[in-house]
């Protein structure tokens, strides 16, 4: 009991410091990036949420931020940088093109980016404005702070899946010890 | 020459002969902070030198023709919005002068006068985003962000007019879609004086220093024949030394009634093509001031059923004008078939429309000629021979726009 | 014995409590710098409870983010390289903070006496050693082994770019850093950075004074040897990446901190050699003396003020180093050798022989 | 455009020269296929025309017209120092797409063959690298062609099916659990 206050606590303790510290890494490709670099800018000022540092290695990153329209053909790269960005992380869909395609609805252009990967946040909007995306961070960090997320609730399944194996392991070999 | 399968340098340097090097491949993009996450550049390195380059575009090919071709002309204005995102307006522009040349009409006077107004505007606007890139990706990020204050007051003013902060869809068919709100030419002028401090910013921060000098001088020069044949124009032809700008040399809209200059450069290297731009928005800012005063009174918009829609007054409260709406909403402007190419002054350069007609609500062909396309063929050649950190200011003073050039 | 070694450990907590510190309030300077230059605000929602403290709570958010990220070891690495390399990256830059000076020496029977004279002070630094910066740059320059080995064990194109531009750089300008210092052996006569510090008694005698051409090609070799802007190219992130592209989680804030160590060890070292250290103009043994203030203090509230300046003078220079950071564009890798080999190590040599003309002039018999 | 340069086009191809108009002010002449690139290199190379810009090269699908030929392979010449444009095409049947390469004569038309051959299956002959350029070599069929559906896709990569299944059925809701952490700090 004890205990797991304490892992509660302490889980409690990084997410707190997860949302504060986002680093993103913009997969900026078209019309969006032109709002992405004003959001950046001194009138919004992401930095505030502390999430300026675009880090352009994967590895360093925290949420992917897809910026724009994801053509076919851009896709199988999306998705590898998804794999490469290190646990735990988050997808923010930045405008409608990344989210459905937007009005663009023809042979090369990704209806949507969750056809690909998984996606957490989702900002309506051609470009969405600034203050969209402020509002879909602070939404993100809420999601943080609950500990949920895509990859989150996947480690979760992982895990309650093998308590079930070990459980199953343990009963059948007390019942032969019996 | 041209022809193989990448460009390689024809005085690789024999420096280390005897020891056994290896040539290294880095495949720059499709997702790489210089190159706008859009273009995928594979590089041949010798050490740090460039040895051979193989520009690979279409990663933002989204199908503006095939759009264009299933939507009636009027609704095709928010595609050309995206087809060069850093200057909307300007595409706006050139798409309806090349629907009324097949038309045969032409807008209003006051018309006219607000699209040069706001297309100034727009290339205000991209000549900002493209300093804003060029120094930022050099690693000076101050002025970037100096750059991009200044574009946020120019977006209020296009948000003022248009209702929209970046993808307008302002101008339409025979004029634009609203007049100029009141007070709207005094809070355009103050934000003008802005804009004109922050380049002033840009220019003390960037234009002299000695490190920014250094990396732009003499890096990826173009010659005059070179640029003419891979069909260069706008603000990069111009710093390769070729006097050629759609304002001055066909005059379209009422640029032959303003006063301005060309600025054109010598040495035809990446300083130059900065220079260039430096000046153009200079020369904007005079340009937008000159319109205000010369623009005289009138109509916003051609007052002909067949093309314009009428005022909400009339479609809501007379059968007429309802109907009106609605045909020219759902069948689209039936345009007389034909073909016709008309070319503007872009963010980039000759962006050019050639639309052809079958007589239908839909045109039968909407072709963009994208500025960027034709100089990102040259990208090859430039890399070449330089420096791997040469890439990013080479390729940043191309400005790529993935939008325009992959379409 | 029991109290060299007690005391020994104090000197470590408070110089490394000191450096660790100030590299993290750095991160947080840096921000809030960067964006007061660029009309931003820069972070500062980060809050316990509604408590923000002016951002400073985003370094700790970054900190804890980065220590439970998942550690990541690309397949292809070699792994004992790629995990040792953030600490050859590291440990020399802590190692160097041993031989810096940040408070005058303490009499420690007579803390509270009015300017006391004892036998054996107290040295406030950690080693005292006869050749304290040659031992310095002995060790600062195996970091260069840092950046190079983890460049080279990601298996990446990218990183051993970096890693290849990091060692050429470092190994260049140490030359010059070190060259630029031998005038400043020259005027004073010493090795060791506390009898420097002892030396430097009044403004006059700062080694900025004695030494301007040296200050400035020592301060700008020390920022390309932490490969800061203009002078960042391993880690040049608009064009490679950086040598460590491949690193996540532990091992990356490692690199970082080590980063902003390294700022505050230039600010460490350029205060020592150049701005007298914890010298203050007026703070004499026995009190303050200054703007006709006759001021006597005891010695324990000497010590105290020559922390604090000592600690003032280390933030200027880094506050410096970071509005360089922000103001100029990144040089090209050819240019930045040009500018080592060709510029900065002549001049360099050009003030060392100048000096030793001077010192020889200034003591020689026939003078005086 | 250039009235002039079109007279003088017209006088040199005489019978190679299908047919010309000037709709709109914009001078073009229709000429044979197998003389566009000496045609070009004549208007290049020629004083008094010197169309030494390719402006644009783009092809034209009439396949909802019914038109024989089906395609049009469309040239913008434009000469810099003369100030004059002049429109060349030339027709392109469906069973037999292919035209000379020009793109020798100006070296843009190197990237906008390329383009034409992606969007609209024209090959140009002696192109020397005749890949796709804005689509993805694994495409099948030329997308700007009228008879290739707008919205028929071609995915190079979707999400496995069970991947998307089990996000949906692992959500736990939304709400608040105590005692679950990040992996690795509960794990190691």
């Amino acid at each position: 009991m004890g205990l797991e206050a304490t892992t509660g606590r302490l889980a409690d303790a990084v997410a707190w410091a997860r949302k504060y510290s986002l680093f993103t890494y913009p997969f900026a490709t078209a019309c969006c990036a032109m709002e992405y670099m004003s959001l950046m800018g001194p009138r919004y000022d992401v930095a505030r949420y502390g999430a300026e540092f675009p880090r352009f290695s994967p590895r360093q990153a925290d949420m992917l931020l897809v910026v724009g329209t994801i053509t076919e053909r851009q896709a199988p790269v999306l998705k590898r940088i998804y794999d490469q960005i290190c646990e735990p992380k988050w997808v923010v869909s930045f405008g409608v093109c990344a989210s459905s395609g937007g009005f663009y609805q023809n042979y090369t252009t990704l209806p949507g980016i969750d056809h690909v990967i998984p996606v957490d946040v989702y900002i309506p909007g051609c470009p969405p404005r600034p203050e969209q995306v402020l509002d879909a961070l602070v939404m993100l960090q809420d999601k943080i702070q609950r500990h949920d997320g895509y990859s989150q609730r996947m480690i979760e399944l992982e895990k309650r899946e093998a308590q079930m194996k070990k459980k199953k392991k343990h009963g059948s070999s007390t019942e032969t010890s019996a | 020459m041209y022809g193989s399968d990448r460009l390689r340098s024809v005085s690789a340097p024999e420096l280390d002969e005897g020891m056994p090097t290896e040539e290294m491949v880095l495949n720059v993009g499709p997702s790489h902070p210089a190159t706008h996450g859009t273009v995928h550049i594979k590089l041949w390195l010798d050490g740090e030198q460039v040895t051979g380059a193989q520009v690979n575009v279409g990663y933002l090919h989204r199908g503006f023709e095939k759009e264009c071709e299933a939507h009636t002309y009027g609704e095709n204005f928010p595609y050309t919005d995206r087809l060069n995102y850093v200057s909307p307006m300007l595409n706006n522009v050139g798409y309806a002068l090349a629907v009324e040349k097949l038309l045969g009409v032409e807008a209003p006077e006051r018309a006219q006068y607000i699209r040069m107004i706001v297309g100034e505007l727009a290339r205000l606007c991209d000549h900002l985003t493209y300093s804003a890139a060029q120094v930022a990706e050099m690693g000076a990020f101050t002025p970037f962000f100096y750059a991009i204050k200044a574009r946020d007051f120019l977006w209020d003013i296009l948000e003022e007019i248009s209702g929209a902060r970046l993808t307008h869809s302002y101008v339409r068919i025979g004029g634009v879609a609203a007049d100029m709100p009141d007070g709207w030419v005094e809070r355009t002028l103050a934000t003008l004086v802005q804009v004109e401090t922050v380049i002033k910013e840009i220019d003390t921060l960037m234009t002299r220093n000695r490190i920014f000098m250094d990396r732009m001088q003499n890096v990826a020069v173009f010659s005059k024949e070179e640029a003419i044949s891979h069909g260069w124009t706008g603000p990069c032809l111009r710093g390769s030394g070729v006097d050629y700008d759609v304002r001055k040399d066909y005059p379209y809209l009422f640029y032959d009634r303003l006063d301005f200059e060309v600025p054109i450069g010598t040495a035809g290297d990446n300083m130059d093509r900065y220079l260039v731009r430096m000046e153009e928005m200079r020369q904007s800012i005079s340009m937008i001031k000159q319109c205000f005063d010369q623009i005289p009174e009138g109509d916003y918009q051609l007052h002909d059923p067949r093309i314009t829609i009428p005022p909400k007054q009339q479609s809501y409260n007379t059968i007429e004008g309802l109907i009106n709406h609605f045909k020219i909403v759902v069948d689209g402007i039936e345009v007389p078939a034909g073909e016709a190419y008309t070319y503007i002054e872009g963010g980039n350069g000759e962006l050019g429309f050639y639309i052809v007609s079958d007589g239908t609500g839909r045109p039968l062909k909407c072709r963009c000629r994208p500025p960027c396309f034709m100089l990102m063929t040259a990208l090859e050649k430039l890399l070449v021979g330089h420096m791997i950190a040469d890439l990013v200011p080479t390729f940043d003073t191309l400005n790529m726009i993935g939008g325009e050039c992959d379409r | 014995m029991g109290e060299i070694v007690i005391w020994a450990l104090v000197k470590i907590a408070i110089l490394f409590g000191f450096a660790l510190n100030l590299s993290a309030v750095l991160t947080w300077m840096e921000r809030r710098q960067s964006a007061m230059m660029q009309d931003r605000m820069g972070p500062v929602k980060a809050n316990i409870s509604g408590v923000t403290l002016w951002g400073l709570l985003h370094p700790l958010a970054d900190a804890l983010k980065l220590a439970t990220k998942e550690d990541f070891v690309p397949p292809k690495a070699h792994k004992a390289i790629f995990v040792l390399a953030p600490l050859f990256a590291i440990a020399p830059v802590v190692m160097v903070f041993a031989v810096i000076p940040f408070a005058p020496p303490v009499c420690l029977k007579q803390l509270t006496a009015i300017a006391p004279r004892c036998v054996a002070p107290e040295h406030m630094q950690i080693a005292r050693i006869d050749i304290g910066l040659l031992y310095v740059f002995a060790i600062a320059s195996i970091s260069v082994y840092g950046a190079a080995l983890a460049g080279w064990a990601s298996y990446n194109n990218y990183s051993l770019l970096g890693g290849l531009r990091a060692s050429a750089q470092m190994l260049s300008y140490e030359i010059t850093m070190g060259m630029a210092l031998i005038g400043t052996f020259l005027v004073f006569g010493t090795l060791e950075p506390g009898e420097l510090v002892l030396r430097q008694s009044t403004i006059a005698k700062w080694g900025i004074v004695q030494q301007p051409l040296g200050f400035i090609l020592f301060f700008f070799a020390a920022i390309a040897e932490t490969k800061r802007a203009p002078f960042d190219l391993p880690e040049g992130e608009s064009e490679i990446v950086g040598y460590f592209v491949e690193y996540s989680g532990a091992r990356f804030m490692t690199f970082f901190l080590g980063e902003f160590l390294e700022i505050v060890f230039v600010g460490c070292m350029v205060t020592t050699i150049f701005l007298g250290g914890w010298q203050a103009p007026g703070l004499a043994a026995d009190g303050l003396h200054i703007f006709g203030l006759d001021l006597q203090l005891p010695h324990i509230a000497v010590v105290g003020l020559g922390l604090v300046t000592f600690t003032i003078k280390v933030f200027i220079v880094c506050f410096l180093q970071l509005a360089i950071r922000w103001s100029l564009p990144r040089m090209r890798y050819d240019q930045l050798m040009r500018l080592g080999w060709k510029g900065m190590l002549p001049a360099s040599i050009i003030n060392v022989i100048i000096t030793a003309a001077v010192v020889l002039w200034m003591s020689s018999p026939v003078k005086g | 455009m250039s009235k002039a340069a079109l007279d003088r086009l017209v006088e040199h191809l005489r019978d190679g020269v299908i047919s010309t108009h000037a709709h709109r002010g914009d001078e073009t002449a229709v000429i044979d296929r197998s003389l566009i690139r000496s045609a070009c290199l004549w208007l290049r190379d020629t004083e008094g025309l010197e169309f030494n810009m390719l402006s644009d090269l783009t092809a034209v699908d009439y396949y909802t017209m019914g038109r024989e030929p089906r395609f049009e392979v469309v040239y913008h010449l434009h000469s810099l120092t003369l100030k004059q444009r002049l429109r060349v095409k030339v027709g392109v049947p469906e069973e037999d797409p292919v035209v000379d390469t020009v793109c020798d004569i100006w070296q843009v038309a190197n990237w906008c063959e390329r383009e034409v051959w992606d969007l609209y299956g024209i090959r140009f002959k002696d192109h020397p690298d005749m890949r796709r350029i804005l689509m993805y070599e694994e495409f099948d069929g030329h997308p700007l062609r009228k008879d290739y559906p707008k919205d028929k896709r071609q995915p190079l990569y979707r999400r496995p099916q069970h991947e998307i299944d089990e996000a949906l059925a692992g959500r736990p809701g939304s709400g608040h659990r105590p005692g679950f952490g990040p992996r690795n700090l509960l794990e190691s």
